[in-house]
């Protein structure tokens, strides 16, 4: 009841903070993008060839393009504000459902990465501190060392080489093979199949940074008086591990993971580009490179909408966690 | 005599970088209080541990024996040593702010040890939490059993790791420095409780502290620890009457709580001079750099505790050269 | 526990910590590897005088198939040991110069923020968060792509991305050494804001930033990678990631031509990370002292 | 005219749980050459006192005048002749000194920044001042760490005294150290007293250290002052119910196993109780002690205290 009653403080807490923020993100990137010179007009005008003053007037008038940027921000604003992401030029479609098409599987891509990233981690993590200074904990550090210096694309690559060209066991791209018209659990084992090497590519670098941090985290904690006191009552060295000393080595470690959630958004542009996924990433990409501002426009707030969702989500983890978080 | 309760002898523990405990011996009787004192560096806090097999890993500790119950510790395989703790020598420390795990609710923590030593169901553990709340003073300990350590003040967290450690009746209680993180009038609640643990649950109390008032209050026997090194033992109101070791006395005559005639304009106090980190790789006995009586013979091997009368030894030969020749002069 | 032995003298902090550096086996082996790759850097030009991105010889060379072309050529016959030279500029000029930037503005921003408090701390970490919310490598793309693919543009890129991880570091350092008693002693003896925040306090905030330092000049080279592997690099540059960019296609038959860039990027940026923990272990001997 | 005087001065800090009272309607004053000392438990907000005095907090309200100019009222600019005079020695001798500099350069910094002498006499004043205060001249080119914590402790006070202060708060200076170096440290003090004709604020949490060290004593309880007076008269015969209960609760050897002198904990200084701040703890307490916030009263030359019942030692019949 009254720990209830603390998470929601903290969870209204977060969402109030959050409001700034998003609009700064908004304004930010909105004017950003108007910064760049070049817009969606001039892309479409340069791929039909020359283009006439008129007809690239008008383009843009349609576009909403040939007002003040204040006026655009306002009319984006207000858009927004309503819910629409406006329309995108390019596509001829809401953004909104553009984005609803990619967003799944960028979901379950990120998903599954996390997954891996945070059970190997911790799991490495713990291994490396129970082990300290012995040859588990220095075979790991250097395995862990590694899967922390090797780019996404570089690893996603060699994957494909070694699993799909010289093995043949996984696909090398997409997120379902196409036209094989697999149903029920065959084409669950399908999905998961073509995920495996992208979202292993995307993890390896936070299973390396989770493990570094979960190993600092349970050393700090091990020398903590509350774990000596534990010693003091008798209790097996299993039971202090658990009860004592995970628990509170989690506690640094969730708060961080709210942190890298952006930094595996930005990997999965990558990543998606490798494996040809039709993705959230691919579609900024691919934006970007057509001036195509309304859908970066969408994909950057929807991004860091995800990203805080997920912040307040760890926030939540944290407070439930450790009891002394309290409303500042 | 009876066996004492706990009977170390020739203790020694080592780190790669230096030997912070030397030859160090005391015993506890059933029922008895005895302080260990010293400042920091003295080496009373391992002393607890190195009792407890608690010691850091890199620690070797060599000793003629830890016997409790007249079973020699250091010789227990660790399962053994592990239903000792928490069960028959309980230990409490210094922060009650960092001693208490902070996400485990008091009343969890307390159940843990009943569970652990006497299989009670978590339901039974709970009541019992309450029950010792209450013996250690705990206002409202049926709502103070579901709190998280942060929510209680210094007093009540050092309240609630009492209760944790004679929640299965121990023999022996080891408290380093209890008290020293609280205010005073906090202090004086927590050591009358302690007392009347002692004397309700009849256990030995082992209080280390670096104050002699707390010695001279509380304590029935004191061992005096300086350098790792035991100085001098003696019946506590014995010592603080008549304190023989030169660093005894130096303490009792630089600590101006004792007398209340000593004021700023009436003259400075008395100093003993240096500091304990002199004591380092001195072969002899460690307080020579500061000794206003050294010998240079002081200087060649470190001198042991002997007995100068029943229940007061000392380790300083000059001291003893002269107590035995007033000794001497009186009998004749 | 009140057990701290009195320790002796000890020579200073900084010497310490250099030592202790200096005994660690891998570290050297990683200095010695950056030592190396430097100097390939510099002598680029003497090494291979010609310009990388130009067509030398057979297209498809396997690596020891031609003795003089030790790594093989790729689809246009370039030569893939030049263009690994001649990449290593760019992956260093690039890491070093993002780093030197973005730690510039995370110290000052973070030192503002931590020092003050207060509002003009709200509104700094308001900022950081604005930053830090946006995923940095989308981020990264689009001031790339807007600002045009050059090398300064991508410094500077890579730069704004990172000085909020910075920022954050320095701001908590400085949080909790202000709170230092010598740092109240400090503004007791009337010393200015500006003494306090760069002769008292970071001093005492460098060993976490010279840590973080290494490891950012990691990541630098390793955005700039995966920039040049998106098509986004210095179109002018050959750099390690274009290499792999631009031999994609062939990727099923001539892996060699991923492979070779990758291990070199690998390995630089192991041997930063090495030398990053290296530091952390010199620097802050007591949370490493299990290692 | 007293060296220091302060008037109904109040500290106050915004917390997540309220307003935090660490100062709460204090009035002092120092006289030239006298040594107060100021005693009283963890959070009753003597620290807060001492740094408010200096301007390293700011009051909420209230007056300190120091040598007949109203310091509160100084921009932070204008502080600079008053940081000479008045200066502050810390508890914790191992944060109170830069780890990065030297005792050189920790000395040497203040005379450089309030631009005292060239850099031969500020030499020449660093060196008198580290010998005066017991330590060789060779420390000179050491770092703090290379100390032990005595001899850091009286690096402090040579830093506290280099500018030449007038009034010097020392806010436990002894109470981090051991028993067998607090002596060396307290009679550092009192040298340095007499030589530099010093006025004390001693602040600590000990009241043996305090009764050696103190010619009239302040006691705080939640933020305020609940008796003051002669350091003898407040020994020989304490008015307010919380000073016998400080002064009985002293470890003591002829009080053998002898009960605590009071129950209960002390209040949170952001929960202040109604009425007297003390009534909750107090063994003497009535139903007015409740209601009314007693004043600091006289009630023998010289001796003040804040308490319905002062003096009585049992619960007086209610009326």
């Amino acid at each position: 009841m009254l720990e209830g009653r603390r998470l929601l403080r903290v969870l209204r807490r977060t969402v109030i903070q959050a409001v700034p923020t998003i609009l700064g993100i908004v304004i930010l990137n909105f004017l950003l993008l108007k910064l760049a010179p070049g817009d969606a007009a001039d892309v479409m005008a340069g791929e039909f060839g020359a283009a006439t003053e008129e007809t690239m007037a008008m383009l843009r008038q349609r576009f909403g393009l040939d007002v003040p940027v204040l006026q655009q921000l306002l009319a984006y604003l207000s858009n927004l504000a309503q819910f629409s992401l406006g329309q995108s030029p390019r596509y001829g479609m809401p953004v909104s459902e553009l984005i609803g098409q990619r967003l799944p599987s960028t979901l379950m891509l990120m998903g599954m990465a996390l997954a891996i990233a945070f059970g190997l981690g911790i799991a490495l993590g713990t291994a490396m501190a129970l082990t300290a200074g012995r040859w588990p904990d220095r075979l790991l550090s250097v395995v862990s060392l590694i899967f922390y210096s090797v780019p996404g694309f570089w690893i996603g690559l060699m994957l494909i080489v070694l699993f799909s060209v010289k093995l043949g066991w996984l696909p090398s791209g997409g997120q379902e093979t196409i036209g094989a018209g697999l149903t029920g659990f065959d084409y669950i084992l399908d999905r998961l199949k073509h995920m495996i090497l992208p979202a292993t590519s995307l993890a390896l670098f936070y299973v390396a940074i989770y493990g570094r941090l979960t190993r600092a985290a349970v050393l700090e904690v091990a020398s903590q008086d509350y774990v000596r006191t534990a010693a003091a009552k008798g209790l097996p060295p299993l039971a202090i591990t658990l009860r004592h000393i995970v628990r509170n080595a989690l506690l640094p470690v969730t708060t961080l993971a709210g942190i890298h959630l952006g930094g595996i958004l930005g990997g999965a542009v990558v990543v998606e580009t490798v494996y040809s996924w039709p993705g959230l990433g691919r579609l900024a990409f691919e934006s970007v490179m057509r001036r195509d501002f309304n859908v970066l426009l969408g994909v950057l707030l929807l991004s860091s909408f995800l990203v805080i969702i997920a912040n307040t989500l760890v926030d939540l983890l944290h407070a439930w966690l450790d009891p002394r978080v309290e409303v500042r | 005599m009876t066996a004492p309760l706990l009977d170390v002898s020739n203790l020694t523990i080592r780190f790669p970088t230096g030997t912070p405990v030397a030859d160090l011996g005391f015993a506890v009787g059933e029922g008895e209080t005895v302080a260990v004192v010293g400042e920091s560096g003295s080496g009373k806090s391992l002393t607890a541990l190195a009792i407890m097999r608690l010691l850091p890993r890199t620690a070797r500790t060599t000793s003629g024996g830890i016997r409790f119950q007249g079973r020699d510790l250091l010789a227990l395989p660790e399962p053994e040593m592990r239903r000792v703790r928490g069960r028959k020598i309980a230990m409490i420390f210094q922060e009650p702010m960092t001693s208490l795990n902070p996400v485990l609710t008091i009343g969890k923590q307390i159940a843990e040890v009943l569970r652990l030593h006497e299989g009670l169901s978590s339901e039974a553990a709970r009541k019992r939490s309450i029950q010792l709340l209450d013996l250690v003073r705990v206002a409202d300990p049926h709502l103070r059993v579901d709190d998280f350590p942060h929510r209680l003040s210094g007093g009540m967290r050092q309240r609630a790791m009492i209760a944790m450690a004679v929640a299965c009746g121990p023999k022996l209680l080891i408290a380093d420095e209890p008290t020293t993180a609280l205010d005073v009038t906090i202090q004086a609640q927590v050591l009358d409780l302690l007392d009347r643990l002692r004397r309700e649950l009849g256990m030995a109390l082992v209080l280390i502290t670096h104050d002699l008032g707390i010695v001279g209050q509380w304590a029935d026997r004191v061992v005096v620890m300086y350098a790792g090194r035991g100085a001098e033992e003696a019946d506590a109101t014995r010592l603080l009457d008549d304190p023989l070791h030169p660093y005894t006395r130096g303490l009792l005559a630089a600590s101006p709580r004792l007398d209340a005639r000593l004021h700023y304009t009436a003259g400075p106090l008395r100093e003993i001079p240096g500091s304990i980190a002199s004591a380092l790789g001195e072969p002899g006995c460690p307080f020579v750099p500061r000794c206003p009586m050294a010998l240079p013979t002081c200087r060649t091997k470190p001198p042991p505790l002997e007995e100068i009368r029943p229940g007061r030894l000392i380790a300083c030969p000059p001291t003893l050269a002269l107590e035995r020749a007033d000794a001497a002069a009186v009998g004749r | 526990m009140t057990t701290a032995i009195e320790i002796a003298p000890q020579p200073e902090v900084s010497g310490r910590a250099l030592r202790a550096f200096l005994r660690n086996p891998a570290a050297m082996l990683a200095s010695g590897f950056l030592v190396f790759v430097t100097a390939v850097a510099f002598a680029a030009p003497l090494i291979y005088p010609e310009d990388p991105l130009s067509m030398v010889a057979r297209p498809f060379l396997w690596p020891g198939q031609n003795p003089q072309f030790p790594l093989g050529s790729d689809s246009l016959g370039r030569d893939v040991a030049a263009g690994l030279v001649w990449g290593s500029r760019i992956s260093l000029i690039i890491g070093i110069a993002a780093m030197a930037l973005g730690v510039s503005i995370g110290v000052v921003i973070g030192a503002t923020a931590g020092y003050f408090g207060g509002r003009i701390d709200d509104g700094l970490v308001r900022l950081v968060e604005i930053f830090q919310t946006t995923p940095s490598f989308l981020m990264l793309i689009v001031l790339v792509a807007i600002a045009e693919p050059r090398v300064e543009s991508i410094t500077v890129g890579i730069a704004l991305v990172t000085w909020p991880t910075i920022a954050r570091l320095v701001r908590a350092e400085f949080r909790s050494l202000r709170e230092k008693d010598f740092v109240t002693a400090a503004r007791g003896l009337g010393y200015g804001h500006l003494r306090i925040i760069f002769i008292e306090i970071l001093p005492n905030a460098l060993p976490p930033i010279i840590v973080t330092s290494s490891v950012i000049v990691a990541s630098a080279i390793l955005m700039e990678s995966a920039l040049s592997f998106m098509g986004l690099g210095d179109p002018n540059r050959i750099s390690w990631g274009s290499m792999i960019g631009a031999n994609r296609e062939t990727l099923r038959t001539t892996w060699y031509l991923t492979a070779v860039p990758g291990v070199a990027i690998v390995l630089t940026v192991l041997a930063l990370n090495m030398i990053g923990d290296a530091l952390n272990d010199a620097l802050n001997p007591r949370l490493s002292a299990e290692r | 005219m007293p060296l220091l005087s302060v008037a109904d001065l109040h500290t106050h800090f915004r917390t997540p749980r309220g307003i935090l009272r660490a100062v709460d309607g204090v009035s002092l004053t120092i006289e030239k050459g006298e040594s107060v000392g100021l005693v009283g438990e963890s959070g009753c907000g003597k620290s807060t006192l001492g740094k408010t005095v200096l301007r390293l907090v700011d009051p909420t309200s209230g007056r300190v005048t120091f040598d007949g100019e109203d310091v509160v009222r100084l921009s932070r600019d204008a502080l600079g002749p008053y940081r000479r005079r008045a200066q502050m020695i810390f508890q914790d001798p191992f944060s109170s000194l830069n780890p990065r500099h030297t005792i050189e350069r920790i000395l040497t910094a203040p005379l450089s920044v309030h631009g005292i002498g060239d850099r031969n006499e500020r030499r020449r004043r660093v060196r008198a001042m580290i010998e005066r205060v017991g330590l060789p001249l060779s420390s000179l080119s050491r770092y703090p760490h290379e100390f032990s914590g005595g001899q850091r402790q009286r690096v402090g006070i040579a830093r506290a005294l280099i500018l030449g202060p007038d009034l010097v708060i020392c806010d436990e200076p002894v109470s981090a150290l051991d028993l067998s170096i607090q002596a060396q440290i307290l009679n550092l003090l009192v040298e340095m007293k007499r030589d530099f004709n010093l006025s004390y604020l001693f602040i600590s949490h000990d009241l043996s250290v305090i009764r050696y060290f103190a010619d009239r004593v302040l006691v705080m309880y939640l933020g305020r002052v609940v008796e003051s007076a002669a350091g003898a008269d407040l020994w020989a015969k304490p008015l307010h119910p919380y000073t016998r209960a400080l002064i009985q609760a002293i470890p003591d050897p002829t009080r053998r196993r002898q009960a605590a002198p009071i129950g209960g904990d002390i209040a949170s200084p952001e929960d202040i109780p109604r009425g007297c701040r003390f009534h909750p703890r107090c063994p003497i307490a009535t139903s007015i002690c409740a209601e009314r916030e007693p004043a600091l009263e006289t009630h023998a030359p010289g001796h003040q205290a804040a308490c319905h019942h002062a003096g009585k030692l049992s619960r007086p019949p209610e009326a």
